[in-house]
């Protein structure tokens, strides 16, 4: 039977330079923190990311509560190993401004909602989004993250912006709990964007802050399929502040 | 200043009835939290991932996967409903949260709102701004009536839109505004202000409800 | 505060002639059978009713295991409630084909998948679906629902059928357990519709089998956020066979 | 009959692999399960409600939370997930199921498939077909090569189809055949038949592997 269970450094081993990633967490609650140490210890470059944000950096607070270390996509973007950023709010990581500044860094934004329909419409197979958020608004009249125009529909005399499916090479994804299938939950405000990604990429790949025998808990506590998950990681903690 | 944003707090806190789910954006429209009546059950939406924002969390009661749109720590009421975003944007855009109670840079007299970038300065994104101005039924301003003298108020917003004709109400420290279909109309005017004052510092023709009445603090 | 627990006869109270009415369940497992019940109570005609299918006839098998009455939409068939029923698939319940040779039933066919994202699409406010289901089928050719004429839309070299939102005037759904707050999931399979169709219903009422406290089990159970519930209906019970 | 379907059924479980995660219709289809190797691990997807099918359920072990899509109640395996139905087809469509095997009233050479409606007879409804053929990157087509001596492998459906160019391979009591650009070519030839007797049973020129093995039945 397939074993899915590895280390952080097994899981990331066949992303290359000039891959798309999706990244869960917002604003690194519920980002994988383990994968984001070893993608930094392989030093892959040239990355798009999708995210919701760029993460924190180092001695940044996530509200009140400092942290030492930079969190969740914070560590791609401290090593430079980042082009491309899509995502939803590139204000709080001051890394993004400081790139986009130098030059190394481009970057879309998508609104939030819309970036999590574009995500899913990848992951489930359908042709795009239609969605009233953002007409009227850049959104219409700017490219989107691969430089394509939008087009508007009108529908029942309600105007939808036609947004395209997101898809990535690799999805990196932070349960709180998984099984050894690969089952999982993500605890209380952590889903985010980790429900949604997998699936939306080649390769599905959690590091759950537990790992369970299969059977152990109600499968009604389960989110999503592990069908969809091609690597379990080990080594993820829950955040300390 | 302090007193002019509780004062629009307040004001802002009797537009919910029981049973209300809502969102509130950060700053000025937190505070709006702090005055809700007690004898009546309003559900927060906190758009990064439940239903149910209760308070900023201290030590005694912090639990680290809870945070706010704004990656502040904090705590959930016992009914909250945990989400993911799909789910959280599904329910703004579904028109499910009913208002939403945001700050503005313009707003114009057809309703258009612009609270999310100025061209040229750094920026931030619009997080969930834009679906929440898109999708909830009703767009709520609170803000300062003017910034550093100059108008918000408009006949048209000059800075990139949030979302078009979306904002109903506009709640200021001069006075209350419903966004109508042929403009702007004042419905309550605060005692310390008459209506020359109000419309001077408005960027835009106002109207003057037959029914106005006084903006009361409590 | 508000109440939202109620009888099933006052949860139907509001539901008149000719409305359009969803119904969780698939093969009737997980109908709210005391909301169907208290619909034949009330007696409403020309419903158009939204479903997977057409539930059980009485007398009639789900698999093996016969049942004594109709269940599920079987009982407002039974009692020529239906006008249009909206489904994926109707040849299990005799009664559909019968009152369709009779005149006095029209049916419009949706793919399964198909018909849960247009019932999502509804209830998250996005303009309509694109799905690749369907393409050169009668789907493509048939008027949809409310007869209209369908769109091909060519996505990326690949078509798709562009499917509009489904509305109703009711959702009826059966949790496994909710809070008295609304807050709700299905155990195992008995979640089919019954997720997707709140919140795409002008009202959504639930008949949940258990009614818990709020803060009673932990909140990463529920599936569905009590805010979209406007009644909680009493009586529900476990299927017994 | 009986024999020639099991004969079918046995050699279709020989297109899994550990891990797969499949879809088997009711009926023929369905008798696929039985022989699945033991040592690889699938996963059957009941597109009514979970991923984990295991067996139909006795008086020992039925929840009567858990049927399959036929209706019948039946047992999950320990890794189940249970799901709604939106997320059963965003599985299927987003080409996460990656086989799905049924019967087929009709297949023409190009992949089409006509599966779930004959036109004046009663009508029962796609349910989930159309989404599995349209979503699967897979989909084999189990069934007697003939239906009363008529071709069912055709030219060109003549019923309405269930989806396009879908099916990629075929398996009948006579033998195994892959639906390629330029056609339909037999890779196994069962050794009861001969090439003439196939093609002679089916409705479209069939081509022959150069690689064209005996179907085995063991």
């Amino acid at each position: 039977m397939i074993n899915k269970i590895m280390t952080a450094d097994e899981a990331v081993a066949g992303v290359k330079d000039g891959m798309t990633i999706m990244v869960g967490g917002f604003l690194a609650t519920g980002s994988p923190e383990v994968l984001m140490d070893a993608l930094v210890r392989k030093g892959v470059k040239h990355l798009t990311v999708i995210a919701n944000d760029g993460g924190l950096d180092a001695g940044q607070p996530a509200g009140e509560f400092a942290g030492k270390t930079a969190r969740g996509v914070g560590k791609l973007l401290e090593n430079h190993m980042v082009d491309h950023l899509i995502a939803s709010h590139i204000g709080v990581n001051p890394k993004i401004n400081e790139q986009i500044a130098e030059g190394t860094l481009k970057y879309t934004l998508v609104p939030q909602g819309t970036l999590a329909e574009k995500i899913r419409a990848a992951a489930y197979g359908l042709g795009g989004v239609l969605t009233p958020t953002g007409v009227a608004t850049p959104m219409e009249t700017e490219p989107d993250e691969l430089g394509r125009t939008k087009k508007v529909m009108e529908i029942e005399g309600k105007k939808y912006l036609f947004e395209m499916p997101l898809y990535a090479d690799y999805a990196f994804i932070r349960p709180t709990v998984a099984d050894k299938f690969g089952n999982f939950y993500c605890a209380k405000a952590t889903k985010n964007f980790n429900y949604v990604m997998a699936g939306a990429a080649k390769h599905t790949v959690i590091a759950p802050e537990k790992i369970v025998e299969i059977g152990e808990i109600d499968p009604d506590y389960f989110a999503v399929a592990g069908v969809l998950v091609e690597s379990i990681a080990e080594g993820e903690k829950r955040w300390q502040i | 200043m302090a007193d002019l944003k509780q004062r629009i707090a307040k004001r802002c806190a009797k537009e919910f009835k029981d049973g209300d789910f809502i969102n509130l954006g950060i700053g000025l429209p937190t505070m709006v939290a702090d005055y809700l009546p007690e004898d009546i059950m309003v559900t927060c939406h906190s758009e990064n991932g439940f239903a149910g924002i209760d308070t900023v969390a201290d030590a005694s009661n912090l639990d680290v996967d809870i945070i706010n749109s704004g990656g502040t720590y904090v705590t959930a009421v016992p009914r909250a409903k945990f989400f993911d975003t799909a789910e959280s944007f599904g329910l703004v855009r579904g028109g499910h949260v009913r208002a939403t109670v945001l700050g503005a840079m313009e707003v114009a007299e057809n309703g258009d709102l612009a609270n999310w970038i100025v061209p040229g300065k750094k920026v931030a994104g619009m997080g969930g701004a834009m679906d929440l101005c898109a999708g909830c039924p009703e767009v709520i301003i609170v803000m300062l009536h003017t910034q550093k003298g100059n108008h918000k108020i408009l006949k048209k917003c000059t800075l990139p839109l949030t979302a078009e004709k979306c904002v109903s109400k506009i709640i200021t420290e001069m006075g209350v505004m419903e966004v109508r279909e042929d403009g702007i109309w004042v419905v309550e005017l605060h005692p310390d202000y008459t209506k020359e004052d109000i419309q001077a510092a408005t960027g835009c023709e106002l109207h003057f409800d037959p029914d106005m009445k006084a903006m009361e603090e409590e």
